[in-house]
């Protein structure tokens, strides 16, 4: 079964790409790499209980990794194998203090950690400042350029593909059972012998490296960095793209990001049609984010998976009474 | 017994599937002394909870004549205020407003408090916060005082002068008190009658007297040191008196296995 | 010498800013242990009604308490959706303030746009002590006082206060004796409402406000009130009023590009110092 | 938790959900490309822009003047007979989003009106050399043009432009010595803090004390103690946004007597407005078309009075500094399309590159080697006064 599911993924990631039209392939590399640093935040938060509002740290930290490196006549693959290893380190470091910290103010830490980074960002002038690290080749491998867009979406699968399954192997092993034990109850599985402060930490660096792999493939996709490229609203957003899919499932974050990536592409063609009044974008924009997660936490507060999945099974039910 | 101030019958709660309460039916009357005594996670504090109103219950019926005040299990004091305070707030659902939210007649009644008045109710001692509990909950002017969990933690001393403090409100206000004790020795010490809860099912009751000989309840509550009939272990020394004497005397250990309970009528 | 003594009496102004959300902050946390992150709305509501209010004619302080009446519905609604459905947690309810945050861009700019407002506050320049300061800083600081000593009277002196202290430190105690928490936890939040709509209404004058100001109070205000651990009004005052002189100190003898990190750094140090002292809390966020 | 193979079944079920209602949407979203068929073939123009996030206040106003641009070529019969289709797409203020407008446009676009947050050019620029693609900027940063990408056009006059006009009103006004105070965060106000030091020299102007602020800054008294104690006869102050209003609030209570000399960031009710009586005796830099009043009788007061009428009517106060970026960025495109006599990219490339023409932001000459078009001669140092920009006695000999 579990054999199959991948299956079923791994088809689809192959087969979808060369079917879109080459002008939605970019949504598609952006949707992806986005379900895959929410992989890591549903992890985050599923698993391990803790919110993080600085997500999009990690995400900078892996593309700035990569750029940089690229820029500076490294070759891209190393470049993009460094990025989630740099952003894991930088969790870790990062992690052993503020992982001392619960709830609310971790909350609160991480989104204090990201806007310092984007503050120094924006004065490094090593990493292009305000304006940004520009000329960044595009990736690589031995003579191999990757150009087009189709060649990004398939490496951006590979991510993707990558954070499921070590996601996945994580959640089964012994491991992520205590995780489970220590999002329920950190006393209890304290006493029942589980190393709370290590397995949330390896968890934080965990979803670091994701995010770090996926900033490294955005990197050379776009070939420009910015600190605007990483505003808080973007850690909010994997928030609302983690909740509304569904915390703890594997299918959630891709659901998730899916979802709030189409909407969003959505609404930004309703909302700049002609005859809309020209504050249409934006308050489209923000009130169905808005209330969209105050949907889901309050009515669904399992996410959609979940939320599918009981509807599946209640007619499956039906279906079973009847016969 | 008289007229029920507490009349509950037929009282189901489930949580999450799982079946606190299965059909308990329960009455106190007025200016009745009842225990109720079962084992840890027989069903007690949800009983409690239930009457007091903060659970809704499955099916059955809970009705109160007149008011109920409870005392919770672990004291449950607001710690950063003082103990004046924490009685003022006892009196906020008090029908007569803010003359109801006079602590003087608390202070007559409590003497042992007058002194602690401007203290923080967190840095009392365990048998004090367990005063200003009971005083919070008289603050209410109840008819009925549900007790939960008494003795728990507290010095023989300490429990004896509460127990005597119950006993004058009992005989000189005819205040019901319901008492759920894990010690069933003092329960039924004080009690007249009992009721018996196992896994959320009324399993006894009955006087507390007959309990008290019951083969069962020794076994399971009495710590299995008296005798069906009434045999006493040596050197352990229980009288159960009828509790409605003023001024009743009574020790009581701090728990129901090898307790000491003496009572002198 | 006149320098820095300018210096601190601005510090102080601003920080009595800081103090006002952070304030607003710590009644809604204490009652309903939600931290509200829609907070810095409440402020942007209040300034953008009272910007309105003047604009229409309506005469100075009846239209600022106009927009700390707005602080307060709002406060009022934003509970409502926050912790009016029974058995929502603080974690959830945490998660639906920053929804709120949000939602609250879109009205803001639906009715005001997104364009920045401002209106005359105290005008002129005060001296004191030979350092000179616009006069409007010693109006907020000469409101804030006062403001921060009415709610010390409010929750020791007066039965619903104490009330309202009684559900902050023991909320089932609070049940047991007939406090309706929920409703209390609802008039948590049209104060906290109030207290951030004033701050709103107060330092909009000697700055401006668009609909994305929230962040920058909402950090603020959070630093300032993590000092006394979200619960202690007192301390969020002094905290406020701390990282309101920390930043112009720094800026005045060090230099102006590092000030956001000042205030975020000093915040990360006391939160992780606070729990290396006390052990983490088991607090699961969701 | 349930059984992972379970949560398995139920990713493959609703990716394929995902998937199809994916296929849909973008079936729904590619729904237009076929129209403009019968008649003739419309020139397809696509817009970036920031309708929504932090650089919404500029973009909305960008949107508004391309769409009257727009509106008023096609009313006067379009460009050699073909209308403009103007398509707009949101950059929500992020680079990224910019790409991906980019990519939607580019294959339907026979020109690209670009974002107004320079990060969002910038990341749209290296896809512009790619694809070759005549495109116009509405953003002043000068690494756009600095070195010159071939189908790249900036409309709003650079950082350096700007930088370099006030100094040379500083050197006519006898100012040598000039304070200078920049928001570290802003590329707008770091190229323009640069420009002013890289040619304060040549201008003979020593610029000194220098300080710096973030853009969340609320409180500038430190700034002002500073330049209290320098010799300092000026403060310039480069800024974009919330900054600039506060700090020239402060600046007004502060006691400093020297004039605060702020730039085209400011040239707009958007800093009016909330600045107030504060904004009072502030020397504000500008295009020219800001005073297009004063200006003398001919083709530049035309061009400018033509979009201050419209721009009016439509929406009710008078054309800020971004909307003239768009109205011109329009004019100049509509321009050289013209020239090259039709919409071939690389002809209306090379037609911009030998480009004079006159817009609301004054005369443009581009060239191979000069992709910036305004010089100095077109920016305006204005005064406020009773709440308005009234060209200083120096600006005034200049329009002459």
């Amino acid at each position: 079964m579990k054999r199959l599911g991948f299956g079923v993924l791994a088809l689809l990631l192959v087969a979808l790409p060369p079917l879109l039209p080459e002008r939605h392939l970019a949504t598609f590399v952006l949707l992806t790499l986005a379900a895959a640093v929410t992989v890591g935040v549903s992890l985050l938060m599923g698993y391990a209980g803790q919110v993080s509002l600085g997500q999009a740290s990690f995400y900078a930290i892996g593309a700035y990794t990569a750029g940089l490196l690229a820029v500076h006549g490294t070759p891209p693959l190393l470049g993009l194998l460094a990025a989630p290893v740099i952003a894991a380190v930088a969790a870790v470091l990062l992690g052993a203090p503020l992982l001392r910290l619960r709830g609310h103010h971790l909350a609160f830490a991480t989104l204090a950690v990201q806007l310092i980074l984007l503050s120094l960002l924006a004065q490094a002038d090593w990493a292009g400042g305000a304006i940004g690290l520009q000329g960044i080749p595009r990736f690589s491998v031995g003579g191999f350029e990757l150009r087009n867009d189709l060649g990004y979406a398939y490496l951006s699968c590979g991510v993707l593909a990558i954070a499921l399954l070590v996601a996945r192997n994580v959640v089964a092993s012994r491991a992520g059972r205590g995780l489970r034990a220590a999002a329920t109850s950190e006393v209890a599985a304290a006493a029942s012998g589980v190393a709370v402060g290590g397995y949330r930490l390896a968890v934080f660096a965990l979803s670091a490296a994701f995010a770090g792999l996926a900033g490294g493939v955005y990197a050379f996709y776009l070939g420009y960095l910015a600190p605007g490229s990483f505003p808080v609203l973007l850690s909010i957003e994997y928030v609302v793209m983690a909740v509304v899919g569904g915390l703890g499932t594997i299918a959630g974050p891709v659901v998730g990001a899916t979802v709030i990536v189409l909407l969003v592409q959505v609404l930004n063609t309703l909302g700049t049609q002609p005859g809309m009044p020209d504050y249409a974008p934006t308050v489209l924009n923000y009130a169905v984010y808005a209330l969209l997660l105050v949907v889901c936490v309050l009515f669904l507060p399992k996410g959609l998976v979940p939320a599918l999945d009981r509807v599946r099974r209640g007619s499956l039910d039906k279906a079973r009474s009847i016969r | 017994m008289s007229r029920p101030v507490v009349e509950v019958t037929g009282l189901t709660v489930r949580y999450a599937g799982a079946t606190a309460l299965d059909g308990v039916d329960l009455a106190v009357g007025e200016g009745e002394l009842v225990a109720l005594i079962g084992a840890n996670g027989a069903g007690k504090s949800t009983l409690v909870k239930a009457l007091s109103g903060l659970l809704r219950p499955h099916a059955g019926t809970i009705t109160v004549r007149g008011r109920l005040a409870q005392v919770p299990e672990g004291r449950e004091m607001f710690g950063d205020l003082t103990v004046d305070d924490n009685l003022r707030l006892g009196g906020w659902r008090n029908p007569e407003g803010r003359r109801g939210r006079d602590t003087s007649p608390i202070y007559e009644l409590l003497p042992e408090l007058s002194d602690l008045r401007r203290r923080r109710a967190g840095s009392l001692s365990g048998g004090q916060q367990q005063m200003v509990a009971i005083g919070r909950a008289l603050m209410a002017r109840p008819d009925i005082l549900v007790v939960d969990e008494l003795s728990l933690g507290l010095a023989p001393l300490v429990v004896t002068t509460l127990v005597g403090h119950l006993r004058t409100l009992n005989t000189e206000r005819g205040l019901a008190v319901l008492l759920i004790e894990q010690n069933a020795r003092l329960a039924l010490d004080m009690c007249e009658r009992a009721y018996v809860l196992e896994t959320g099912r009324i399993a006894l009751h009955g006087a507390a007297k007959d309990l008290a000989r019951d083969p069962q309840v020794t076994a399971a509550y009495l710590g299995g040191h008296v005798e069906a009939g009434g045999g006493l272990e040596a050197g352990g020394h229980v009288e159960v008196g009828g509790g409605q004497e003023a001024g009743g005397r009574l020790e009581a250990g701090g728990h129901a296995s090898g307790g000491h309970v003496e009572a002198a009528t | 010498m006149s320098d820095l003594l300018g210096y601190i009496v601005t510090g102080l102004g601003i920080g009595a800013g800081f103090a006002l959300v952070a304030s607003g902050l710590v009644a809604i946390y204490r009652v309903t242990r939600v931290v509200n992150f829609a907070q810095g709305a409440f402020a942007v509501l209040a300034a953008m009604l009272t910007a309105s209010l003047l604009g229409s004619g309506v005469p100075h302080g009846v239209a600022e308490l106009g927009g700390v009446a707005l602080g307060a519905i709002t406060g009022l609604l934003v509970g409502v959706v926050a912790i009016g459905r029974p058995g929502t947690s603080p974690g959830t309810s945490l998660i639906v303030t920053l929804g709120l945050g949000v939602l609250a861009y879109a009205i803001e700019i639906l009715i005001w746009g997104d364009q920045p407002r401002s209106y005359p506050g105290v005008p002129g320049v005060a001296e004191v002590g030979g350092a000179r300061l616009q006069a409007h800083y010693l109006l907020i600081v000469a409101v804030t006082g006062p403001v921060f000593a009415v709610m010390a009277w409010f929750f020791a002196r007066t039965d619903l206060g104490k009330a309202l202290s009684a559900c902050a430190s023991n909320r089932y105690a609070a049940q047991v004796v007939g406090i309706d928490v929920r409703r209390m936890g609802l008039l948590a939040f049209a104060i906290g409402g109030a207290l951030g709509g004033l701050a709103g209404v107060l330092t909009t004058p000697v700055q401006q406000v668009t609909f994305d100001s929230d962040v920058a109070l909402i950090v603020n205000g959070f630093a300032a009130a993590v000092l006394g651990g979200l619960t202690r009004p007192g301390v969020a005052l002094a905290g406020g009023l701390l990282l309101g002189v920390a930043q112009t100190l720094v800026a005045g003898y060090g230099g102006g590009a590092y000030q956001v990190e000042v205030a975020l750094v000093l915040m990360l140090t006391v939160m992780i110092v606070q729990a290396a002292r006390t052990g983490p809390v088991a607090e699961t966020a969701r | 938790m349930r059984g992972t193979g379970q949560g398995l079944r139920t990713l493959s079920r609703t990716l394929s959900i995902a998937t199809l209602s994916l296929a849909i949407t973008l079936a729904a979203c590619g729904g237009d490309e076929g129209s403009g068929a019968g008649g003739d073939d419309p020139i397809r123009v696509g817009q970036i822009v920031s309708l929504t996030g932090n650089y919404s206040p500029l973009g909305t106003e960008n949107q508004k003047s391309v769409a009257l641009a727009v509106d008023k070529i096609n009313a006067d019969g379009g460009v050699g007979g073909r209308k403009i289709e103007l398509t707009v797409r949101d950059d929500k203020s992020l680079p990224d989003q910019a790409v991906l407008a980019f990519n939607e446009l580019k294959d339907d676009s026979d020109a690209i009106i670009g974002s107004p947050f320079s990060n969002s050019a910038l990341a749209t620029i290296p896809l512009v050399d790619r694809e070759e693609i005549p495109y116009i900027s509405l953003t002043p940063a000068d690494e756009q043009i600095n070195p010159v990408h071939p189908y790249v056009f900036v409309v709003p006059a650079t950082s350096a432009t700007y930088a370099e006009a006030a100094l040379q009103y500083f050197q006519a006004s006898k100012l040598s010595k000039v304070a200078l105070a920049y928001d570290t965060k802003s590329s707008y106000a770091v190229a323009g803090a640069k420009g002013l030091q890289a040619k304060a020299g040549q201008y003979g102007v020593t610029v000194n004390p220098i300080e710096e602020f973030q853009t969340t800054a609320t409180e500038f008294s430190a700034i002002f103690t500073h330049v209290r104690s320098s010799d300092a006869q000026a403060l310039m102050v480069w800024a974009t946004g919330a900054p600039a209003v506060a700090l020239t609030k402060q600046y007004a209570a502060s006691g400093l007597k020297i004039p605060l000399v702020l730039t085209g960031a400011q040239a707009s009710k958007l800093f009016l407005d909330p600045a107030g009586p504060a904004a009072e005796g502030v020397v504000i830099a500008s295009s020219v078309g800001v005073v297009g009043e004063y200006l003398p009788a001919g083709e530049l007061k035309t061009a400018v009075d033509e979009l201050t009428t419209a721009f009016t009517a439509k929406y009710g106060y008078p054309p800020p500094q971004f909307a003239q970026d768009g109205y011109s960025g329009v004019k100049l495109l509509a321009a050289a399309i013209e020239k090259a006599g039709g919409t071939d990219r690389a002809k209306v490339r090379d037609a911009l590159e030998g480009l004079s023409l006159t817009t609301p932001n004054g005369t443009y000459a581009y060239s191979a080697a000069n992709h910036s078009g305004l010089t100095t001669d077109f920016i305006a140092i204005n005064m406020v006064q009773a709440g308005k920009f009234v060209p200083t006695e120096f600006s005034q000999e200049k329009l002459k």
